[in-house]
């Protein structure tokens, strides 16, 4: 159910976030760090292991009680029940309820179901559009038994065209990404309901093509511009196939959807696929309503769980208060991991930052004890790829012997200390002075050995591009600096303010949306300085972040984080490491197009623009794989590939404790984003305890 | 039977009109320069430009910015507020279902604030140097000197965290079991609007008071306080009648600056009560580059400080017989 | 029988360093029903202190240090049917009250004072201009007052009462409806005045009537003040620094100086027979009773400042005629009548005698005489320098 | 008063002439000032505050880069799980560290963090006041001499308009312009608190230039400039140190409001952003050794200002 906002939408999320959160602090949903965690690595008691499958609820829909009302609460309160206009995880936890997809993703073995759509099957036709790739042509059948929309009203094939079509047509931001790939979408005159025409292979079009909402006729017709539509404001509320409807709408406050209260028939949660997958339990909704509070900011929402005023809260809880969580016998706290990671992400367009061994440098400074153990108290992962340790069949370590998280072949760039918390300034200024990379072949670097690449894939670059030195402190920001390092870096002899006029700055959330990742930056920073790198940090809010860094790539580093990234990577790797969706600022500036800075592109560090750095020919491969295992094989090479080449420094993922009063259970756990990206399932399944 | 004229009115009409005009315009310029722009928020990845151009038409924004000046000012005069992208609502709305909620919260506190105020500024002024004036004078500056949300916080603690006597946030139940009738509905609003009230009042109070204690010293000076008493007036019926009457009267011009506090505080409050007023969004649309929330929400909260401005204009001249606006004040 | 009878008073001033400014010391004088009295001298002297005092006007920080003020009337609460004292009230000793149905204001508290207030001695205080209450209608102002002491009277009567008394002050009785800032001084100076009869008081305080006022409106407020004396028959309490306003009003009068009583008596003995320097010194200074042939003299050096002041003359630092035992103690009231006829100082034992307080009462003749030439003033204040 | 004849006479004259009743004054001043103990208090608790934010050192056990259980800096070694999660740590006295406020979330001692943060309070009072009576005297005393020309009309018209716009989201709406720095702050404060003064100091203008000496310095042909800042402005002067004083205590609350917002610069050590700290880390109501101190010394620091302002006011005005 919860895919139905899927691909690109839910890698929106964070910003669709993030603009609703920016007073609510954003941290508490954003990868970059603070509020969400999980138990460290170290200790084995829960945390969340790939093979270790999700704990059994209690099966058999049958003898399960049924009735109460979930009382939920967010910290941000969601602006609309649009679910096209909008790419808020808040209004996602609404519009989730009530509008359904073509195909089911199970949180436990990432496998597409049928949902509204019973089968379907592809054909790649012989004929090529104009992209040079060969078209796809998918037939599938709808659903119209036994399934009616929230309203009564009757559900039917033409639904389902017109829904396609008039995406198509409005061609919804959050939806571009896979609705782009769609060429038209009929009624299929041969034994199949439908037909849907795609302009190249896809292998995973169950995700992202049937992921898609599928949208009332009757409500939508007759809406011509999308984005000024509010469901809110018609009589019966937004119209979907899910098993809510809207009974109370104050956004600011309170906000109702009541399952007890639907029209008409709804049997999605009784497909036999539930019971085949472990813990799911299938025949939900056994809750009669699901009430959401709003509140203003995290402490209130905390407080308001403590006190027993709701039974569970959106994402998890955050880090400062899970002991108390841990400690409360009224509340259930629920593991479960990341579906995304937090980075800090380097512009590839500006010197020294297009160079490999320098961006490893910035990475053996980086101190991921401090901010795992200590900023994040433990509830953090050290994070290494660009895959969340929950997806598994695209992790670098599947099929090698090596532990996931922990093998030596993830700890490439892990922090380099001469003594506990302090960074080995001399070798790792060795480490560039000697024109050292890390390219995936096995050694030694700054004093800690490496394996060599899991997938036997090697960086881009195989050797420095600049020659590095150092000499002495020239720089304003090094001579300000209460480092006061003895020498400072030169790139090919001259100071990097003298390439740049001006120190390398990272952009950061001020500290309010983040106080500890702000603390961890600081800290990051004063360590480079130290080695002699001429870096500073600029404060800026959310929203001026993402038009630096996405918009106009006017920066050198910044920190932000993705969540509810697809279990199958092409679409993320693709969208966030393709040069397709990258500025090439050497084309603007010679055309003089200033069009291409303004875009907002995923991709901001131009990773794959520059033939020495880039993965566009495993990210293809992988994309037009139709095959999943060889599809992941080639994901898994693309991910160390990028892990390698570093374009990104993946500093955590967040492992979110779930909280769920002890009245309610037959929830899931060990599944990724139990209490966001799959809140949908557990909704589903959730029911009183005796 | 008032000794405003109508032409002094009416004078004040214009100009007021004219100051709100300034200062949309002001705000305009403002708001516009401000680094980033809420397009950040729904433009998507893997959006072709002409999406991304399209909903720059959607809000406006290709317009050159003169254009959307004029556009700005034209639908303002028509009470035209646009559309809100991050509540994709019009603004008109979401004024409409705040408005009224801020105003409660501020009536009740503008209201308690003025009346207390005074009084004590009265006792203290008449009684000007004793030991109660000077504890009470000294204790109130202490008061006036708290961050209104930490006071809040202290408040909540007690009365919410600690006893669990008063609710925390919000205007109303959010999910009411009881009958909705107006008196419940009141009851319930009093329940909640109770802890933002006592932590705004604790605070506001004091500004109305630092004006009344020294005016009210002042008066009793006077020869008609002398009088009053050789009369054999009671104490209080001259400190009240006679003394205090005369003493409002500068009082009701520090009602304005009064106001302005006051929204200052309300924006606050609004933010750690979770009271869902304009002063919560006006903060959040300034952040979120929300331009129509915010401007709107600037032009009504000036709207109210200039309407208060005639209002003790008006009131002044009840006050003060002397005062007669129009023949050149 | 005497209206007012005022023993020994003294009054102080609480000074923060703990001293006391002796505002008036021991004074003695006695006021009959219908006549003027007059308390005159420099500002500073302590007349108005000495008024207000009566009825416990003063500032915070004066009270009165001991004496007695007797005043004829009775608080309604110990008044019999006919306004008579009851006995067992004159019999009990804690209440300040005389068989002769006198009152010792002096020892009421501050309620019952307020009862005396304006029903038995109104007062029209020095600054009348501002005595007005800007934001109420004068007439209400005037109401206010008759209610106050009036319960049983209805709005309607005090405002009819209030328009009458208007009218006869000379203010058209509609004015009653204005407020203050449309009056003009005179009007307002008067409006007070009508405003201190409403309650048909027996003594009537005029805190320097005519100051601040110009000449021609003095005198109607003066005339004003005789009419309403007429009328009312009310005992009126001159204040004033103006000697000649007094010889034109007062009946009789006291000269203060330093707050002490330097002379006192009926009106026309003070002026004929100018019995203390200070007297003379103060005749001097003002033209219109100085005969047309002798130019004014001022009498040089300013008024002692009373904080805690020292035995001996007050006012001998300035006097012309102080001699050795000036300095000893301050005099006692002598009896001018005996000393002219005898040459000899007798102390006087009858308060309405023209009495004055000086040792060189026996020399009379030659001081009057010195006093006329200016030399004998300006000469001494250079020798004292 | 000397000031206005002052200047006609010869220099060594003059100099006696205009600084004599000067100094009379101030002594009349501060005995007169002394009387209220509220003025007294207020320069103590100031007095203290300055000393902390000149030698913070002196007074605070710990540096602000000291962690609980691993000390001052430099710092080699980490914490460790267990230590981590006993903070913030209640106040502690030698066991298992010296820490008398106890820690925050990231174990440096609250009672050194409060003191250093002393210097930052007290830097944008005092600026933003000084600010702020920059512009709000100069203004006022034009406004004032030029009372009812084209100039005071556009001056109180400007007035009017600021006082239309609502102050803090106007504040947030600068910070967000010219990015979130203390002294942008500062600068914010100062244009939207201006107001108070330039109309206090119009008004005593107004009543001061009908004063004789003035006349006379008019008539004795003294340039506008020169009757407004040798004439005028002496007088003026005990009156805008009073509103120093009061927009330095608002600009103290205001900093701390802001803070609490977000807008505030989070390396800078401030008490508003103590707070901010204890609500973005979800500590409100588990840590009052956290919650209090940074709160009481906002309300004393700004109190302090209060006092020594209302003390001087008396002082000024004519009136007793």
């Amino acid at each position: 159910m919860s895919d139905n906002q899927s691909g690109s939408t839910r890698r929106r999320f964070l910003q669709g976030t993030g603009v609703a959160a920016v007073s609510a602090s954003l941290a508490g949903c954003s990868g970059n760090g603070d509020g969400d965690g999980t138990e460290t690595s170290g200790d084995d008691e829960d945390t969340p292991t790939p093979d270790q499958t999700p704990t059994e609820a209690q099966d058999d829909a049958d003898d399960i009680p049924t009735g109460g009302i979930f009382n939920f609460g967010m910290g941000t309160n969601p602006n609309t029940l649009n679910a096209l206009s909008s790419s808020s995880a808040y209004v996602g936890v609404i519009t989730d309820r009530i509008y359904e997809s073509g195909a089911a993703i199970d949180p436990v073995n990432f496998e597409m179901h049928p949902n509204v759509f019973t089968d379907w099957e592809s054909e790649v036709l012989d004929e090529t559009g104009d992209n040079g790739q060969s078209n796809v042509e998918i037939y599938f059948n709808v659903r119209t038994d036994g399934l009616t929309w929230n309203d009564g009203e009757e559900f039917t094939v033409s639904d389902v065209i017109f829904s396609y079509n008039y995406l198509l047509e409005q061609n919804p931001g959050g939806y571009a990404a896979s609705l782009s790939p769609i060429v038209s979408v009929e009624e299929d005159d041969g034994d199949w309901d439908c037909v849907m025409t795609l302009n190249q292979p896809n292998g995973t079009f169950a995700y992202d093509q049937f992921g898609l909402p599928i949208l009332p006729e009757h409500r939508w017709s007759d809406v011509d511009d999308y984005t000024t539509y509010e469901p809110a404001d018609t009589d019966f509320g937004p119209v979907g196939l899910g098993p809510g409807v809207v009974t109370q709408w104050d956004p600011d406050t309170s906000v109702e959807v009541s399952f007890a209260e639907r029209e008409g028939e709804y049997n999605l949660s009784e497909l036999s696929w539930r019971e085949e997958v472990p813990g799911v339990i299938a025949g939900g909704p056994f809750i009669d309503a699901m009430r959401i509070r709003v509140y203003s900011s995290q402490s209130a929402l905390h407080q308001a769980l403590f006190q027993g005023d709701i039974d569970s809260l959106y994402e998890g809880v955050r880090t400062s208060r899970i002991s108390d969580a841990q400690e409360d016998e009224n509340i259930n706290l629920l593991d479960g991991f990341d579906t995304g990671y937090g980075h800090y992400s380097f512009n590839l367009r500006n010197t020294p930052l297009d160079d490999l061994p320098f961006r490893q440098v910035l990475g053996f400074a980086f101190d991921d004890v401090l901010w795992t153990q200590q900023l994040q108290r433990g509830y953090a992962q050290e994070g290494d790829f660009v895959m969340p340790p929950g997806y598994t069949a695209v992790r670098p370590e599947t099929g090698s012997d090596q532990e996931l998280l922990d093998g030596p072949s993830t700890q490439a760039f892990s922090f380099r200390q001469s003594s506990p918390s302090v960074p080995d300034v001399e070798n790792i200024r060795a480490f560039l002075t000697e024109g050292q990379v890390i390219t995936g072949e096995g050694g030694t670097y700054v004093g800690q050995d490496y394996p060599g690449s899991l997938t036997g894939v090697t960086a881009s670059q195989t050797e420095p591009k600049h020659d590095y030195s150092f000499g002495p402190v020239e720089s304003d920001v090094l001579q300000e600096s209460d480092q006061d390092p003895d020498q400072e870096i030169r790139v090919n002899g001259e100071t990097i303010p003298e390439i740049n006029d001006g120190p390398l700055t990272m952009l950061m959330s001020p500290a309010q949306e983040a106080p500890q990742s702000a603390q961890m930056i600081q800290d990051w920073i004063s360590s480079l300085q130290q080695i002699g790198i001429p870096i500073d940090r600029e404060v800026v809010s959310f929203n001026t972040r993402v038009t630096r860094a996405y918009g106009e790539e006017s920066y050198d580093a910044f920190s932000m984080g993705w969540v509810n990234l697809s279990p199958f990577a092409t679409n993320t790797l693709y969208s966030l490491f393709h040069s397709d969706n990258a500025d090439d600022h050497s084309v603007a500036e010679t055309e003089g197009d200033d069009e291409n800075t303004s875009t907002l592109l995923n991709n901001a560090m131009g990773y794959g623009v520059f033939d020495d750095a880039g993965a566009d020919d495993l990210i293809d491969e992988a994309r037009t794989t139709l095959e999943p295992e060889a599809r992941n094989q080639a994901s898994r090479e693309a991910v160390e590939r990028i892990y390698l080449d570093f374009p990104t420094m993946v500093v955590d993922y967040g492992v979110p404790k779930w909280p769920v009063s002890a009245e309610w259970s037959g929830a899931l756990e060990n599944i990724p984003g139990p209490g966001s990206t799959y809140l949908g399932t557990q909704i589903m399944q959730i029911h009183q305890s005796e | 039977m008032t000794r405003i004229s109508g032409k002094y009115l009416a004078k004040r009409i214009v100009v007021s009109y004219l100051t709100l005009l300034v200062i949309m315009s002001l705000l305009f310029v403002l708001l516009r320069s401000m680094p980033g722009s809420f397009i950040t928020s729904m433009i998507s990845s893997g959006m072709t430009n002409e999406q991304i151009q399209q909903i720059r038409e959607t809000w406006g924004l290709n317009e050159p910015l003169w254009r959307q000046y004029i556009d700005f000012m034209i639908n303002y005069q028509t009470g035209n507020f646009g559309r809100s992208p991050t509540y994709n609502a019009p603004v008109a709305d979401l004024m409409i279902r705040r408005m009224p909620r801020t105003l409660v919260l501020f009536g009740a506190t503008f209201l308690i604030g003025f009346i207390i105020g005074p009084l004590v500024g009265m006792y203290l002024g008449w009684w000007r140097g004793s030991k109660k004036d000077k504890s009470i004078f000294s204790t109130s500056l202490l008061l006036y000197s708290m961050p209104s949300f930490w006071i809040s916080w202290l408040f909540i603690w007690v009365f919410n965290y600690e006893l669990g006597w008063l609710p925390s946030a919000y205007m109303f139940t959010q999910f009411p079991e009881f009958q909705w009738t107006a008196f419940t509905v009141m009851r319930d609003v009093l329940y909640h609007i109770a802890l933002p009230i006592m932590s705004l009042t604790f605070i506001g109070w004091v500004g109305s008071m630092l004006i009344m204690r020294p005016t009210m010293n002042q008066v009793t000076d006077e020869g008609y306080v002398f009088l009053a008493h050789a009369k054999g007036l009671s104490e209080r019926t001259v400190m009240i009648k006679h003394a205090a009457r005369n003493a409002l009267i500068p009082v009701a011009t520090g009602a304005v600056v009064g106001l302005a506090f006051l929204i200052d505080g309300s924006i606050i409050i609004e933010n750690v009560f979770n009271w869902p007023g304009m002063g919560q969004i006006i903060v959040t649309s300034v952040l979120n580059r929300d331009f129509p929330v915010a401007q709107a929400t600037f032009f009504l909260l000036a709207v109210l400080v200039v309407i208060m401005r005639l209002v003790t204009d008006v009131v002044y001249t009840y006050l003060d017989p002397r005062i007669k606006f129009g023949e050149g004040e | 029988m005497t209206l007012l009878e005022v023993n020994d008073l003294s009054i102080r001033y609480a000074v923060d360093d703990g001293s006391a400014v002796h505002a008036s010391d021991d004074v003695n004088f006695s006021v009959e029903p219908g006549e003027t009295y007059g308390l005159v001298g420099e500002s500073g002297c302590g007349k108005t202190t000495l008024a207000k005092s009566l009825v416990h006007l003063l500032d915070d920080n004066g009270y009165i240090e001991d004496g007695e003020v007797w005043f004829e009337t009775t608080l309604p609460q110990w008044a019999d049917e006919n306004g008579d004292p009851k006995q067992s009230v004159i019999d009990d000793p804690d209440k300040p009250v005389r068989a002769d149905g006198k009152t010792d204001l002096a020892q009421l508290n501050s309620k019952q004072i307020r009862d005396i207030r304006w029903r038995d001695i109104a007062i029209i205080p020095q600054s009348a201009m501002n005595a007005l209450n800007p934001v109420y209608k004068v007439g209400d102002q005037i109401v206010e007052a008759i209610l106050r002491h009036e319960p049983e009277t209805t709005a309607e009567e005090a405002h009819e009462r209030a328009r009458d008394l208007l009218e006869r002050v000379g203010i058209e009785p509609d004015r009653a409806d204005d407020y203050a800032h449309q009056f003009s001084g005179g009007m307002k100076q008067r409006a007070v005045i009508a405003m201190a009869m409403a309650c048909g008081p027996d003594l009537l305080i005029a805190d320097e009537p005519t100051t601040a006022l110009d000449v021609i409106i003095q005198d109607r407020i003066l005339e004003e003040l005789e009419a309403l004396q007429e009328e009312f028959g009310v005992s009126i309490l001159v204040i004033s620094h103006d000697i000649s306003v007094m010889a034109e009003i007062c009946d009789r009068m006291a000269v203060m100086y330093g707050g002490k009583v330097m002379e006192s008596g009926r009106t026309e003995e003070i002026f004929d027979a100018t019995a203390n320097p200070y007297t003379l010194g103060l005749k001097n200074s003002f033209p219109t009773i100085t005969s047309k042939d002798q130019d004014l003299v001022s009498i040089p050096g300013t008024p002692p400042t009373l904080r805690d002041p020292d035995e001996g003359c007050r006012f001998r630092e300035r006097c012309p005629f102080a001699v050795e035992e000036c300095h000893a103690a301050h005099p006692p009231m002598y009896d001018v009548a005996t000393a002219d006829a005898e040459g000899r100082a007798v102390e006087s034992t009858d308060r309405r005698a023209h009495t004055t307080a000086c040792y060189r009462i026996d020399e009379l003749e030659q001081i009057r005489t010195d006093a006329i030439n200016e030399s004998t003033w300006t000469d001494q204040t250079i020798e004292s320098r | 008063m000397a000031t206005g004849q002052g200047d006609t006479e010869s220099d060594g004259e003059s100099y006696t002439r205009r600084w004599e009743p000067r100094l009379e004054r101030l002594k009349r001043g501060w005995s007169r000032y002394s009387e209220h103990n509220i003025g007294i208090l207020g320069l103590v608790i100031l007095g203290i505050f300055s000393l902390w934010a000149v030698v913070p050192g002196v007074f605070a056990p710990h540096s602000t880069d000291w962690v609980a259980y691993l000390g001052e800096p430099p710092i080699e070694s980490r914490l460790t799980a267990e230590q981590v999660r006993s903070l913030p740590h209640p106040p502690a006295f030698g066991d298992p560290f010296f820490a008398p406020l106890g820690t925050n979330a990231n174990g440096n001692g609250i009672l050194s963090l409060v003191i250093y943060s002393a210097s930052n309070a007290m830097y944008i009072g005092l600026a933003a006041g000084l600010l702020s009576s920059l512009v709000g005297v100069p203004l006022g005393l034009i406004s004032g001499f030029y009372g009812d020309t084209w100039i005071d009309e556009a001056i109180q018209r400007f007035v009017d308009i600021m006082y239309g716009l609502p102050f803090l989201p106007f504040l947030i709406v600068l910070v967000a312009i010219r990015g979130i720095t203390t002294t942008n702050i500062i600068i914010g404060i100062a244009v939207t608190s201006w107001l108070n003064n330039c109309i206090t100091i119009r008004g005593e203008t107004l009543s001061l230039k009908e004063r004789s000496y003035v006349e006379s310095a008019k008539v004795a042909g003294a340039s506008d400039t020169r009757i407004i800042f040798r004439h005028i402005m002496p007088n003026v002067l005990p009156i805008s140190f009073v509103f120093l004083a009061q927009d330095a205590a608002g600009a103290v609350i205001t900093q701390a409001s802001l803070a609490y917002l977000g807008l505030a610069d989070f390396t800078a050590n401030s008490w508003g952003i103590m707070l901010e700290n204890i609500k973005s880390q979800g500590y409100i109501f588990d840590a009052w050794w956290w919650l209090l101190p940074p709160g009481i010394a906002l309300m004393l620091m700004a109190a302090s200002f209060y006092f020594i302002g209302f003390s001087m006011e008396d002082v000024t005005n004519p009136q007793r």
